[in-house]
């Protein structure tokens, strides 16, 4: 059966197929073959929308890690086809324009590979009922996003937005997972369905709140919301395709979609209504300003990008107050705000898709899109002005395109909102009518900028890089297409509203129950009412603050470039740089006593602090043996030579004295009765003795050390503490003795080993193992020892690696 | 001489199988040697050559002629070292000895270092001479050459 | 009677052996020091045969040889040392 | 003046003699008195470095021509097949072996697989130690 | 009786000395080694089976029971890194065959690998404490030679600092068994365990158990990672490989084992005090990763910040964090691996270390940008690849037991990984391409294949993540029943 | 006696300690063999001193001491051993290729 | 007190004045005031109070134990050939690395020999 789960996978298996035959498939067939997969894959989906409009879902699951829960769950229902037909439809229309756009790369084949990747990965976000499994392909999105940005990997500025794009969204990433896996700790379940079943448990959580800053943290990130929007005007440097696609009309929706899809789960508190709305509107206000700025046609769309983006974030914020109340025909003014926010968001797709293809057109052209050197195209580029002027109009909220009607609802959600008084709204909610309608202003004056700086006014030919010209028509087909939906909503919006829309709305408030109708009728005209007021007010302010442009410019200095996020994001990144290696330098010092000291202090401190803090030294003499005479005289000895040692000027009286130490100590071995131990110990300190000396030969006398005051005090301090702890964990065993040992056992060596001596006994049969592998050991440092001496690195031969 | 030696080794193991005993005993092993050594001293002139174990008894001979120059010697020593204040004289003399090879001379070198008082600082690359360290040469120079000399023919009894 | 005369005597042997350690310490000439180890393992091997007579065991009479042939090897070795600089020789020029 | 080595020399054959034996002494007395293959080994391998002092490398390597990293080898070979041979005998890796044998002449003797396990512990032990110092001895 | 679990140790050790013998024979000893590790392979596998049917396998050496003679004991847990070591020093001798100078092949390289593996694979089975020393020191020996295999400057100046902390922690490492000995009396780990659940956890017990801390975080670089980063990238990248691969992965092992079977009862001490090391070392890692413009750097951070991360799943000690712990320390076997060989091949193309002497290598070397490329992601634990899964539960375990800083620490030096690799990608692979196609040094299949199949592994055990979960999750079991090890050894089975 | 074993340990540790912080590397490995002797010590003192004959089953004697530690006291010996030989190697080797026995010089010697 | 009473009492004293003498030797370690003649106190003494001492243990085992240790006959067999040795070999080697003779010492036939013979070499070259 052809799954959704299997419709995810196809671009991914295209994907695969592509490096492989892109050798014997035409250049320009292989956009052609790419073509195929979203196109089919569009009609795959669309054919599920009547059943969707019944409210019906589809859920499939392919075992992944089954013992831990982790599957390829699919589930197919309202929000998600939304999502999958943008996905889908924008990506056939912009693999057509790419032909064309793009048919001079040589590396072209990339391009498609990162594109379906990209798709699949998007496919996969949407469709995920599992919330691992969407963490992949929303991974698999920012990875692909971050291989197109840098397409032209050769140009610094191409990598500089894409590392930007990828920290800033990855990171982002990162954070949501962990967000899920507080989700999955609360609800023992990675299954999104299953988790907005159990939301009632989970809102008092300890986890409940990190994870829901986690999971926004990672929307926020995705979705360019402030400040996390920096990176994506730098992800500009992609080739517009891409920018069309992924960074306007897909990718950066996919932060909304998870809102959207976890409004279920945190929305109906403030903390959640809050950041929502207000950082929506704070991106919002500061991008729609700063967009007014850009004298690059790309860079201005993208801060219009974002702008956008927070107008929707910000609707499904409010939306997301209709859950406070629980469903009752009051709320249901509430979700209305969520209604526009998917409203909004396919105009969006539309028109700002057909937007950045024009410009992409423009700049395939004449080889700039720099507005100081653009101007008069409009009698060369006749059509590409048509299509420009219908997206800018709509961005701009002005009737007669889609863009009007989701402003409008945007306008009467604020105002809805604005009277609220929960949350806090009474006392602030009347400031977000003004942010709203200021913002739109702004929308307006650079919705402007786009078309009349571009088309009309002097047309400078001596900047260009060529003459002005329409594109082939293949080029021209997906914007006009695009144009063409942003006229035919607005005629229709309840097509769109009922059939697609509609059906999302129960995915998003679930607890509302199946049999509720949430879709809203949408109008063209309702009367002259406030929105409508507002609408004019808009238009008339954005047409004398777009004349008088150049009069108040000067206003953005006020916000000069180097207090800006940018300038903050590329100064953490130096920041972090320089300060990471001065602090690494400082304890990586390569000096070995820096290395030891840190050892043996953490030893100090670590079994000190712990002996000191369990209580665990105790001490007893009372069981010990008596000591003799002699004893004490070779602890004596001892304790000389080993001192004497630090002292003495020559090496050779050092090991000399430690050949003493040596003797000694197999003296001891023989008080202690252990005459195989004396032996070893004898022989081996005297063969150890020859090797010094041998070693002596190609090593110069000792010279005296020179340690400052401070570094011989620090020494001292550490040894006598080493020592000192070693002896008082001694003590400390030596009384705490708890079981007998279990060697009496080996005292029957001669029935079970036949062996009379004991030790030897254990040596080459209870524990002959050690014997072999010390034997080993032995056979090892010997042929480390010949290979050190006879292979020796030719002289002035550096070699930096192998070969 | 190696006959000789056979001969006692056949008559021990002779003397075991007589006393026929259940185990092997190393003292019955012993006596029946003894009793070898007996009667192979008796015989060795059947044989030719001298009695084997002569030059054990030379070797008995110079472990005495040592072991008194040791005594007396570290008595010399240890006087000098309880005495109040050192007052020794020491000194290198040059010894040029009748031995030959490496053996002869080796031994003679070992009595004479071991002896307290006197010590073989080098042997002269032609093997035939001495340099001595005397730790009071003033006094002992006639007593160590006397020494020297005796050492000198018990080493020759017994290696040549 | 035998008892004090034994555990005196081992003690005797210590204080040697701490004077001849003293010897090591101070020196004078690296000579002094080789002389003070080789006395010091000398004596030891009187220790270990009169602990071996305090224990009334035989385990450790290995031990006396042994110590006795080390003793011998660690000298020659210092003494090498001193005298040449290399303890073990490729080929002697003699 | 050359230096004449003729009293250490004559003391070494002796003296190299007597290690030798006593090496092989504690090597086969190790079951029962202190000894055994390690010790023995390292016996064995302070006979050789008297020896080297005394001498220098090239005579004592006429008169004893082996390439000890091999010997080495071979001894820690010894020690790990012997575990494998108890495998082949289907006992467990290292299990050791020993029983009471009638034997002309030596009479009741004890014969345990464990001195195989320690003759190769002793032969890597003196190889091990030889190398090392003749590695570093030759690099002069 | 169950000799088989002896010989994924035996087999390289005897190995190892037969083919000292065979010194000229390069060709051979390159074979047989590599036949080696791939029947060694099979066998763990074959072994990893039978403990699922049978339950924990051990082997008495010589015969004797527990506690009174050593013997080996294999879970899940230790099978699964015997089978990881396998698999992955077979590849990487693949690597060794063709950018290994002669000179070092026949100054015993191979001998001194199968010895190194050898180590590590005895100290994974072994069930005695003080086998487990000498364990570490068959490894470490080895260690030293291969470290200074050949001899250059560097090697031989980190050689000395690796050696001496190295031999200072088996100083360490000794004493502490002798506290714990003359505590206990006895040294069978499962033993020792009994017996200290039988008095409880005294305090003197609670300072050994730090002792065996110190000892193990050295060894892992918990905390006390300072020799690590000069002594793993002074050696050729081969042999970099292998210690990345395989020895840190031995002290970690060794922690677990320890804290999980011996010294379990003082959590509010000792595994306290790993958390904050873990965390230490997360951040003492990814600053360093960051930190420099070196490959070998920023390679050997890396293992590090691993360090840290695995650690982190010992700390909270819960199901679910031990389950990742296990499948994190397989896949970073397999990918600091293959990181070390990437990091080696770009050094041996370019004839630098440092970032900012490349420039567009991807143009000149296809494949090994996009190796190097996944190899970036799988570290950073981005899915399918095989570190997610480990990440996702050491996290899971974290947020369970409410160590919410660990939680973010653990992420956050993910991202640190991700940067200091993606540095290295957009530096070296992206940028003009700077080197003509005559000037190319050509990547010879020899080196590129060991490299693809790291990758495919990576990619395959990211996908194929459910059929090693099932021993992970066996493993986590026994190591947190403590009383299933204690049984198997014993009792008699 | 255990205590004073313990103490003489102890002040062979710290020696050993001061020793390994030196700039000299010989210093620094005659600080790692001292190290060992204190270990060895300990684990003898740990098994318990001086009761009981000699672990020899040919005394006879009612009790022995401990032979575990013994052994593994045996084996830590011939380790250290191995572990010492490579140890002065190395060193020397150093000192060969950098001309330096000081680490404070040495660390100052670039990386390839 | 019987016959093997007193023999063992007379080992004991053996023992006993070995300790004696090594004692005094070390004295002489001290007190003599160079090398060549520590050397006589040190190597020599010392060995003549091994000798002794071993001699007693010998003889109490033999006597206590009946035990004949062939290892301690060859142990001090062992002493004997190797205590001058060493002493020869200390004294070479200190005259040659230069350590000079003390001031009392009143004769030096070695010194010039030496340096002559080194003379002539350095001249051939
Ligand atoms: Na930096
Ligand atoms: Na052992």
């Amino acid at each position: 059966m052809f799954t959704v789960n299997l419709a995810i996978m196809i671009p991914f298996i295209a994907a695969l197929i592509i490096p492989l035959v892109h050798k014997k498939v035409s250049r320009s067939y292989i956009g052609w073959v790419v073509f195929i997969v979203p196109a089919a894959l569009f009609v795959y989906l669309a054919s599920f929308i009547p059943s969707m409009a019944e409210g019906n879902t589809i859920v499939h699951t392919w075992n992944w890690i089954p013992s831990i829960g982790i599957n390829f769950t699919s589930y197919l229902d309202g929000l998600s086809m939304i999502f999958g037909l943008l996905i889908t439809g924008v990506g056939a229309l912009v693999v057509i324009y790419s032909i064309y756009y793009l048919d001079h790369d040589e590396m072209l084949y990339h391009f498609y590979v990162y594109l379906l990747i990209f798709m699949g990965g998007m496919l996969g976000v949407v469709f995920s009922d599992n919330i691992m499994v969407l963490y992949l392909f929303w991974e698999m999105t920012s990875i692909s996003s971050f291989l197109l940005i840098a397409f032209w990997y050769h140009r610094k500025q191409s990598r500089y937005g894409a590392q930007k794009s990828f920290l800033i969204t990855v990171g982002g990433g990162f954070a949501m997972l962990a967000g899920f896996i507080m989700l999955y700790v609360m609800t023992g379940t990675f299954s999104i369905r299953e988790i907005i079943a159990s939301v009632d448990d989970i809102s008092a959580h300890a986890l409940f709140i990190p994870a829901m800053a986690l999971v926004l943290l990672g929307a926020f990130t995705k979705s360019a919301q402030f400040p996390f929007h920096i990176w994506l005007p730098d992800a500009m440097e992609a080739p517009t395709p891409v920018s069309a696609y992924l960074h306007s009309a897909t990718m950066v929706k996919a932060g909304i979609y998870l809102v959207a899809r976890f409004t279920p789960v945190f929305g109906g508190g403030e903390i959640w209504f809050w950041i929502i709305t207000g950082v929506g509107f704070i991106t919002m206000i500061w991008a729609s300003f700063n967009a007014i700025r850009q004298t690059d046609l790309k860079a201005l769309l993208a801060y219009s990008t974002v702008s956008q983006l927070g107008l929707i974030m910000s609707l499904f914020g409010m939306g997301s107050a209709a859950l406070y109340f629980g469903y009752s025909a009051e709320s249901v003014v509430y979700t209305q705000a969520t209604f526009a926010a998917l409203f909004h968001l396919v105009n969006h797709s539309t028109f700002k898709g057909a937007l950045f293809m024009v410009i992409g057109i423009v700049d395939h052209e004449v080889g700039t899109r720099d507005i100081r050197r653009l101007g008069g195209l409009i009698s060369f580029m006749p059509i590409s002005f048509t299509i420009t002027l219908i997206g800018s109009f709509s961005m701009a909220g002005v009737p007669l395109f889609n863009g009007f009607l989701s402003k409008e609802m945007f306008l009467t959600a604020v105002l809805n909102i604005s009277k609220l008084n929960i949350f806090s709204l009474e006392n602030i909610g009347a400031m977000l009518p003004v942010i709203a309608w200021v913002a739109s202003v702004f929308t307006f004056v650079y919705s402007m900028i786009i078309v009349f700086k571009t088309f009309f006014g002097k047309y400078k030919e001596e900047k260009l890089e060529h003459q002005a010209d329409e594109p082939k028509m293949g080029m021209l087909i997906p914007p006009i297409i695009l144009a063409v939906l942003v006229v035919v909503i607005f005629f229709f919006p309840n097509i769109l509203g009922n059939y697609v829309l509609s059906p999302a709305m129960s995915s998003i408030y679930p607890g509302f129950g199946p049999n509720v109708d949430l879709g809203v009728e949408i109008e063209q005209w309702h009367g002259f009412n406030t929105e409508l007021w507002m609408t004019i007010g808009i238009i008339i302010t954005g047409i004398v603050l777009y004349l008088l442009l150049k009069y108040w410019k000067g206003i953005f200095r006020l916000f000069p470039r180097r207090f800006s996020f940018n300038r903050l994001y590329d100064n953490a990144l130096l920041f972090i740089e320089n300060r990471t290696t001065n602090i690494t330098n400082m304890y990586m010092t390569g000096y070995l006593r820096d290395y030891l000291t840190y050892i043996f202090l953490f030893f100090i401190g670590a079994a000190g602090i712990t002996l000191i803090y369990t209580g665990a030294f105790t001490f007893d003499v009372s069981n010990d043996v008596p000591v003799s005479m002699f004893e004490l005289i070779m602890v004596v000895i001892m304790l000389g030579a080993g001192i004497s040692i630090l002292f003495v000027k020559s090496r050779l009286a050092a090991v000399l004295l430690y050949g003493v130490l040596g003797f000694a100590i197999a003296v001891f071995f023989v008080i202690f009765r252990a005459p195989d131990l004396a032996l070893t110990q004898l022989v081996v300190e005297t063969i150890t003795t020859v090797l010094f000396l041998a070693c002596f030969y190609f090593l110069p006398e000792w010279k005296k050390e020179e340690h400052d005051g401070r570094t011989k005090m620090t020494n001292i301090i550490i040894s006598v503490g080493t020592g000192l702890v070693f002896i008082l964990i001694a003590l400390g065993v030596q009384h705490g003795q708890l079981f007998e040992s279990i060697s009496r056992y080996f005292e029957d060596a001669y029935e079970l080993a036949g062996g009379m001596n004991i030790v030897n006994a254990i040596l080459g049969d209870f524990r002959a193992f050690d014997t072999m592998l010390e034997v080993f050991v032995l056979v090892i440092a010997g042929m480390g020892v010949f290979s050190l001496i006879k292979l020796k690195s030719r002289k002035g031969g550096r070699k930096i690696e192998d070969q | 001489m190696p006959a000789q030696f056979l001969t006692n080794l056949f008559i021990a193991f002779l003397w075991m199988l007589l006393n026929d005993e259940d185990e092997l005993r190393f003292s019955t092993f012993f006596a029946g040697y003894l009793v070898g050594i007996i009667i192979v001293f008796i015989m060795h002139r059947f044989f030719g050559t001298q009695f084997y174990l002569r030059r054990f008894f030379a070797l008995l001979k110079l472990i005495l002629i040592f072991i008194r120059e040791l005594s007396s010697s570290s008595v010399f020593v240890i006087k000098h070292i309880v005495k109040k204040e050192v007052t020794i004289k020491p000194g290198i003399f040059y010894y040029k000895t009748e031995l030959r090879g490496e053996w002869e001379v080796s031994l003679l070198a070992l009595l004479l270092t071991l002896t307290p008082g006197s010590v073989v600082m080098e042997v002269t690359p032609e093997g035939d001479a001495f340099y001595v360290h005397a730790m009071d040469i003033a006094e002992s120079r006639e007593n160590l050459l006397r020494s020297l000399a005796k050492f000198e023919r018990a080493i020759m009894e017994v290696l040549r | 009677m035998i008892e004090y005369l034994v555990v005196g005597g081992l003690a005797l042997y210590g204080i040697a052996i701490a004077v001849a350690v003293i010897r090591m310490i101070i020196g004078p000439t690296l000579p002094d020091r080789v002389l003070a180890l080789d006395i010091i393992g000398v004596n030891l091997i009187s220790c270990i045969a009169i602990i071996s007579v305090m224990l009334s065991t035989t385990a450790f009479l290995d031990v006396i040889l042994i110590l006795g042939i080390l003793a011998f090897i660690s000298t020659i070795a210092f003494a090498r040392y001193l005298e040449r600089g290399v303890i073990i020789e490729r080929k002697r020029d003699s | 003046m050359k230096i004449n080595d003729v009293i250490l020399h004559a003391v070494t054959k002796i003296v190299v003699f007597i290690i030798l034996t006593l090496a092989i002494y504690l090597f086969l007395s190790g079951h029962h008195s202190p000894g055994g293959g390690f010790v023995g080994g390292l016996v064995l391998a302070s006979a050789f470095v008297l020896l080297y002092l005394a001498f220098d490398i090239e005579t004592v390597q006429k008169g004893i021509p082996f390439d000890f990293k091999l010997v080495a080898a071979l001894g820690a070979f010894i020690a790990a097949a012997s575990g494998l041979g108890a495998v082949f005998f289907g006992a467990s890796f290292l299990s050791q072996a020993f029983d009471y044998f009638d034997l002309p002449i030596l009479g009741q003797t004890e014969l345990a697989t464990v001195t195989v396990f320690e003759a190769g512990v002793a032969l890597a032990v003196v190889g091990t130690v030889v190398t090392i110092i003749l590695s570093i001895s030759e690099d002069v | 009786m169950n000799n088989i679990l002896v010989f994924p140790m035996v087999l390289p050790l005897i190995t190892g000395v037969i083919l000292i013998f065979l010194r000229p024979f390069i060709k051979l000893q390159r074979w047989v080694t590599f036949g080696v590790m791939a029947v060694n392979t099979g066998i763990s596998l074959y072994i990893l089976q039978k403990i699922q049917k049978d339950g924990i396998l051990r082997l008495d050496f010589g015969g004797w029971e527990p506690p009174f003679g050593i013997l080996f004991v294999g879970d899940s847990f230790s099978l699964l890194l015997v089978l990881t070591a396998s698999i992955v020093t077979a590849i990487i001798l693949l690597y060794a065959f063709h950018s290994l100078d002669a000179a070092r092949e026949k100054m015993y390289f191979y001998p001194l690998v199968n010895f190194l593996v050898a180590g590590v694979i005895g100290s994974f089975l072994t069930g005695d404490l003080f086998n487990l020393f000498v364990f570490f020191e068959v490894m470490l020996l080895s260690s030293y030679a291969l470290v200074s295999l050949g001899g250059s400057k560097m090697q031989l100046k980190h050689g000395i600092i690796y050696m001496t902390i190295n031999v200072v922690s088996s100083w360490m490492f000794l004493i502490a068994i002798a506290y714990l000995y003359g505590t206990v009396g006895t040294l069978n780990l499962a033993h020792i365990s009994q017996r200290i659940a039988e008095s409880g956890q005294t305090p003197i017990l609670t300072v050994i158990s730090i002792l065996f801390l110190i000892v193990f975080s050295l060894k892992a670089g918990l905390v006390l990672y300072q020799w690590l980063p000069g002594s793993y990238s002074a050696p050729p990248a081969v042999i970099g490989a292998l210690f990345g691969a395989l020895l840190t992965k031995v002290g970690i092992y060794a922690l677990y084992r320890m804290f999980t079977l011996v010294f379990y009862h003082e959590p509010a001490i000792t595994h306290t005090l790993i958390g904050i090391m873990a965390g230490v070392t997360l951040i003492g890692g990814s600053i360093g990763a960051i930190a420099y413009n070196d490959i070998r750097r920023v390679i050997t951070y890396n293992v590090v910040i691993a360090v840290g991360f695995i650690l982190v799943g010992l700390a909270v000690l819960t199901p679910a964090a031990v389950e990742g712990a296990v499948i994190y320390l397989v896949h970073d076997i397999i990918i600091k691996a293959l990181l070390f060989l990437t990091g080696g091949t770009m050094i041996y193309l370019t004839g630098t270390a440092r970032i900012e002497n490349m420039s567009g290598l991807i143009r000149n070397y296809p494949m090994l940008g996009w190796i190097f490329f996944i190899t970036m992601l799988s570290l950073a634990g981005v899915p399918p690849l095989s570190g997610f899964l480990g990440k996702v539960l050491v996290g899971q375990g974290a947020a369970e037991t409410g160590s919410y800083l660990l939680l973010a620490l653990a992420f956050l030096s993910s991202l640190a990984v991700l940067y200091s690799l993606l540095r290295i990608f957009l530096n070296a692979f992206w940028g003009e391409t700077i080197i003509s196609e005559e000037d190319e040094i050509p990547l010879k299949k020899g080196r590129l294949v060991p490299l693809v199949v790291f990758t495919l592994g990576t990619i395959a055990l990211g996908l194929g993540v459910e059929s090693i979960a099932v021993y992970a999750s066996d493993a986590a079991n026994v190591l947190l029943n403590p009383d299933i090890y204690i049984d198997a050894v014993m009792n008699d089975n | 006696m255990e205590t004073i074993i313990i103490i003489l340990a102890g002040v062979l540790v710290s020696v050993a300690t001061y020793l390994v912080l030196s700039k000299n590397l010989i210093r620094v490995i005659l600080g790692t063999s001292i190290f060992s002797h204190a270990a060895h010590l300990l684990i003898m003192t740990m098994g318990g001193l001086k009761e009981g004959s000699s672990p020899l089953l040919g005394e006879e004697a009612a009790t022995y001491t401990d032979a575990l530690p013994q052994a593994l006291i045996l084996t830590a010996i011939v380790i250290s051993f191995g572990v010492t030989s490579f140890f002065l190697v190395i060193a020397y080797r150093a000192y060969q290729e950098t001309n330096t026995d000081n680490l404070d010089i040495l660390r100052g010697i670039k990386d390839e | 007190m019987n016959g093997n009473g007193i023999l063992e009492i007379i080992a004991a004293i053996f023992i006993f004045g070995g300790g004696v003498l090594s004692v005094l030797s070390a004295l002489g370690l001290m007190r003599f005031p160079d090398i060549y003649t520590r050397n006589h106190a040190g190597t020599k003494s010392t060995t003549l109070a091994v000798l002794v001492t071993l001699t007693g243990v010998f003889m109490y085992f033999w006597i206590a134990e009946g035990y004949i240790s062939v290892r301690l006959i060859l142990g001090i067999l062992f002493v004997f050939i190797t205590a001058p040795t060493a002493g020869h070999i200390i004294v070479r080697a200190a005259y040659r690395s230069g350590v000079k003779v003390s001031d009392s010492t009143v004769e030096d036939e070695l010194g010039p020999m030496l340096r002559k013979k080194e003379g002539e070499r350095e001249g051939e070259s």
